[in-house]
């Protein structure tokens, strides 16, 4: 019985698969079981839209002493549709004078990347969309892409604050890039792959409990310089200068209205999740926990980081332009540098010792 | 001027005639010291004020239509020895009233000039930019005179 | 130390969390449902009062709060009864301009007037904003800030 | 050779930071601020004109609408300056009402300023919220004195409108008491926050000389190192009786700004303790003639607004209204020195720096 719990979700696929090759042939039933896998997945991701915008009002409520929604469904926790209704009927401007090409695929380009990211995470032990090979790298290849869609929305809303916006955007997410690929690279040197999975299983010991974040001193520090650093990709504050609504209005989707600026919220939502669901990866043992099962584990792990971020957004003013890219470039480069380093040493100390 | 602790208004009032004799200087009675000024010789009073009598503040700059002129008020006080107020009035006529502006010595007159300006219609001569600032530009004239007729008041109207 | 102030803020955005759930950290009031009790000064549009005993008006129409408006939102039609007392024929505050200043209530030499316990006004039409005499004819009893006089 | 082009932003009327109708025309040359003019005026209702038209009593409440966020300082200043002109003596206990409500407004102002602040730093609404919990305390206190929170419209010629209810005493000895630890807990959240320091240390420096030229008054001077505060200099009203300080910092930045208002605060609770406890009975108000008319004459009279002086100056020409109604505006005249201060810093630190000045356009605008 506990294994069934423990290994659920792998094994409702499996029993999925046998029950779908009574009737189809081999391939058929793997294809079958893909699409629904994605299917699931997808809408999955939707939901949990909804789910951390419900979260981060109430969390972010209850730090500034107020209930957040509480008016829609028990403890507001039918709000996220109703705005989703609201999006929805929403009238859909275009600014005139718009380059309609850039402004269109705006939203379709942050959107992509941010649910493509979640092909390569394993959710819980033999639950990962594609176990990769080389699963970092394509984690950073595709997360980055977000820099086109936000280049793209600034500038094809023929507006002041959005092409502010979307040059910060730009210039942001290329400087933080550097030093969060050289963190983690940290995790890539302590497990020896690129796998997502494999450096997740190579956090399994001490009964589930070898993270690297507990490899003192590197561990916390390529950790918190990652965090940092993803909280930056995502536009997150106090990290949120690209779209400082105190400065810019909105930063590069100022312009966009209705489901366009739905999306923009969802992609960047997804991509907070993300950015917690790679930390918890790579640094925090991904599933690995003892007693509980994997997907718990891993649940709980991100949920927990995603209420840090919330938390900061309640706590913290936001950098300025300049003082974002002077500490990204003079202190987490030199760092995390540095910081690889340490890492290559302390692995030669114990491959030579260990011989 | 010397940095006597005992100094008072009236002092700088009293210099102030024999300063400048021409500038008809005339004390008006009131409830703060306050001093007449030719609006010709205002810039170099104020001058003297400011650098030798040590009234370095400038706390504000007034209009008032008295029906046959307009004065200008300016009320000075010195930040550094507490010393004040001592007002500087200048008689201006209501057809073509035209005094000297004093944003040259005190940046924080720039504003309230304009409003001035805007609001009773002194021109402030030399203002590096006077334009209308509470009012938009090309309002007909100016509110706070007293022979100014707005657009009429409507009535109280128990159905709209 | 670079890092510990924003320690320290992050700890009191926390401890005002958990205060939420275990104290009495939440301030908001639940408005259509949870009302704060209306202080006895509350100074809402002028009312008329009206003596319980006669069932009539106090206001003898003398006309000082229609000049001690500084709105002028009074309106004021002066109409005498069978013994030749004045009395206000028509009472009329345009709650519109009205800006609930309590000028005409300190100016009542009657205790005719006083400041009403109506404030949720809002209202689709600005002629519904024109209040008449039997709206604003309430009794001791029902005003506030009668009793706290 | 790579050619470069300024950009011009309107910045308002409608701009989540400029705390109300208020606009800026920035140049920009990247996301350096080349050039800022200031317009104002979007709220202009000719408030001087209005006081013309009625009596002196009925401009009082339109005081309150001026500077909304502290009306009760705002009465202050008008009855001072009517009391000076017409000869007024004001009873004792009076005083000490007038006193305790307008400390209570600085206190409101600088919170409101503390929290918007923030939020203009890009802080999410917390230290605002926190600001304005307090504020909401206050607030009840005005309410239960004078029966509006906002719009006050509470002193009088020659004392107050209505004598304290019973229970606002107690409250506000109760609401002082717990005050420091409030300050003490928004300090903890805000001063050392390396964020709050990097942003602000530094970011708009006005210095004294410039301060002084410039007619700017008030905390923004303060921060600038002058030590001149109307309360001390020129005691009005019985200031003069209260032990506190009138503190001032060097540098005249942004943070000094923020900074000050935090220590005026805590000079405002001292001074509040001391009414509160000093306060005796008696009569509120000196009677007055039914038809109110000062003898011809001119009358100036400046108090300490939470922003700076404000200053009425009241012409009567012997009748029941007034000739003419000057306001001396704090946050009018602060302003005008925006477009001095924030050339060549970032667009970040424009609203930073517009964010310390402290303005409401209700009374920049008039």
């Amino acid at each position: 019985m506990w294994d069934l719990v423990y290994d659920l979700f792998p094994k409702i696929s499996q029993a999925l698969n046998a029950f779908l090759r009574g009737f189809l042939p081999g391939w058929g039933a793997d294809l079958a079981v893909i699409v629904l896998v994605v299917t699931v997945l997808l809408l999955g991701l939707a939901a949990l839209f909804m789910v951390q915008t419900w979260l981060e009002r109430k969390v972010i409520g209850r730090m500034q002493d107020r209930f957040g929604p509480n008016r829609v469904g028990p403890l507001g926790m039918l709000q996220p549709v109703a705005d989703g209704i609201k999006m929805f009927t929403k009238e859909d401007v275009t600014p005139l004078r718009a380059d309609r090409l850039a402004y269109n695929l705006g939203p379709i380009l942050i959107i992509v990347p941010a649910m493509a990211v979640y092909a390569v995470i394993p959710f819980g032990k033999g639950m990962v969309g594609a176990d990769v090979n080389i699963g970092v790298l394509y984690l950073v290849a595709i997360s980055s892409l977000a820099t086109i869609a936000l280049l793209a929305a600034g500038w094809g809303s023929n507006n002041k604050y959005s092409l502010l916006g979307g040059l910060r955007a730009a210039a942001q997410i290329v400087s933080y890039e550097v030093p969060m690929v050289l963190s983690m690279l940290t995790a890539v040197m302590l497990a020896g792959s690129m796998s997502m999975v494999k450096i997740v299983e190579a956090q399994g010991g001490l009964f589930g409990l070898g993270w690297y974040i507990f490899f003192v001193p590197i561990g916390p520090i390529a950790f918190l310089i990652y965090f940092t650093c993803g909280v930056a990709e995502v536009n997150r504050a106090p990290f949120d200068i690209p779209e400082a609504e105190s400065e810019i209005v909105a930063g590069f989707h100022t312009e966009y209205s209705g489901m366009k600026f739905a999306l923009f919220m969802m992609g960047e939502y997804i991509q907070a999740f993300a950015v917690s669901a790679i930390a918890v990866t790579l640094f925090l043992g991904g599933w690995q926990g003892p007693v509980l099962p994997p997907y718990v584990w891993f649940g709980l792990k991100t949920f927990s980081l995603w209420f840090v971020l919330m938390w900061l957004r309640g706590t913290l003013p936001r950098l300025r332009v300049d003082q974002l890219m002077a500490f990204a470039w003079k202190f987490l480069l030199p760092v995390s540098l540095a910081n690889i380093f340490l890492t290559g040493i302390g692995i030669s100390i114990v491959q030579i010792l260990t011989k | 001027m010397t940095e006597d602790a005992t100094i008072t208004t009236q002092h700088i009032v009293d210099q102030l005639g024999s300063a400048f004799p021409q500038a008809g200087i005339e004390p008006v009675a009131a409830k703060d010291p306050m001093v007449r000024v030719k609006p010709e010789h205002l810039v170099e009073v104020a001058t003297y004020l400011r650098d030798q009598a040590g009234l370095d503040y400038l706390s504000h700059v007034t209009g008032i239509d008295y029906s046959d002129r307009i004065e200008v008020l300016y009320y000075l006080y010195s930040m550094k020895r507490h010393l004040g107020p001592l007002a500087l009035r200048v008689s201006l006529s209501r057809e073509n009233p035209q005094v000297p502006s004093l944003v040259s010595l005190w940046s924080g007159a720039d504003w309230q000039e304009r409003e001035v300006y805007d609001l009773l219609g002194v021109v402030f001569t030399a203002h590096p930019n006077l334009k209308r600032i509470l009012l938009w530009d090309g309002f007909p004239g100016y509110p706070l005179r007293k022979d100014f007729q707005g657009e009429p008041e409507p009535p109280f109207r128990h159905s709209y | 130390m670079y890092g510990l102030g924003i320690l320290k803020g992050l700890w009191v955005t926390l401890k005002h969390y958990i205060d939420t759930y275990i104290g009495d950290g939440i301030f908001t009031v639940q408005y259509p449902e949870e009302r704060l009790p209306l202080p006895p000064r509350f100074r809402g549009n002028p009312v008329l009062i009206m003596d319980t005993a006669t069932g009539k008006l106090r206001c003898v129409a003398c006309g000082i709060c229609v000049r001690a408006c500084p709105n002028g939102s009074i309106a004021l039609e002066v109409g005498t009864d069978e013994s030749k007392k004045k009395f206000p024929e028509r009472y009329d505050i345009n709650g519109g301009t009205c800006m609930r200043c309590g000028l005409c209530v300190e100016a009542c030499p009657f205790d005719a007037l006083a400041s009403g316990p109506y404030y949720e006004l809002a209202s689709y039409r600005r002629q519904e904003l024109i209040y008449d005499k039997h709206y604003l004819t309430l009794p001791p009893d029902k005003i506030p800030s009668y009793h706290a006089r | 050779m790579l050619k470069t082009d300024t950009i011009v932003v309107n910045m308002g009327p409608q701009h989540p930071s400029t705390h109300g109708v208020f606009r800026m025309v920035v140049t920009l040359d990247g996301e350096r601020v080349v050039n800022v003019d200031p317009v104002v005026g979007y709220l202009h209702r000719g408030v001087e004109k209005l006081a013309e038209r009625g009596t002196y009593l009925q401009f009082m409440p339109l005081t309150d609408r001026n500077d909304y966020i502290c009306a009760m300082n705002n009465n202050l200043g008008y009855a001072v300056a009517v009391e000076k002109l017409a000869g007024i003596a004001v009873p004792e206990r009076a005083e000490y009402i007038r006193v305790i409500m307008a400390e209570l407004g600085r206190i409101v102002n600088h919170l409101i300023l503390v929290g918007f602040l923030l939020n203009d730093l890009g802080a999410f609404f917390t230290p605002v919220l926190y600001c304005l919990r307090e504020r909401e305390k206050i607030l009840d206190l005005f309410e239960m004195a004078s029966g509006s929170r906002m719009t006050c419209n509470y002193m009088r010629f020659g004392g107050v409108a209505a004598d304290l209810p019973e229970e606002f005493l107690p409250r506000a000895r109760k609401l002082v008491a717990s005050f420091p630890a409030f300050i003490d807990e928004l300090e903890a959240l805000l001063s050392t926050n390396e964020i709050l320091v990097a942003r602000t240390r530094g970011v708009g420096v006005l210095p004294a000389d410039a301060a002084i030229n410039g007619s700017i008054t008030g905390p923004m001077l303060r921060a600038s190192g002058v030590r001149y505060d109307i309360r001390r200099v020129e005691p009005y009203s019985i200031y003069d009786r209260f032990d506190f300080q009138v503190p001032a910092l060097e540098h005249g930045d942004s943070y000094d700004r923020y900074m000050l208002r935090i220590l005026e605060m805590r000079q405002s609770v001292r001074i509040l303790e001391q009414a509160l406890a000093q306060i005796p009975a008696g009569e509120i108000q000196t009677r007055l003639p039914k038809a109110f008319r000062p003898a011809p004459g001119e009358a100036y009279a400046r108090t300490e607004s939470p922003k700076g002086e404000l200053g009425y100056y009241v012409v009567s020409d012997g009748s029941g209204n007034p000739y003419r109604i000057k306001i001396r505006p704090p946050s009018f005249i602060n302003i005008s020195i925006l477009s001095q201060m924030s050339v060549g810093w970032k667009v970040a630190d424009l609203i930073t720096i517009l964010g310390s000045i402290d303005i409401i356009l209700g009374e920049v605008d008039r």
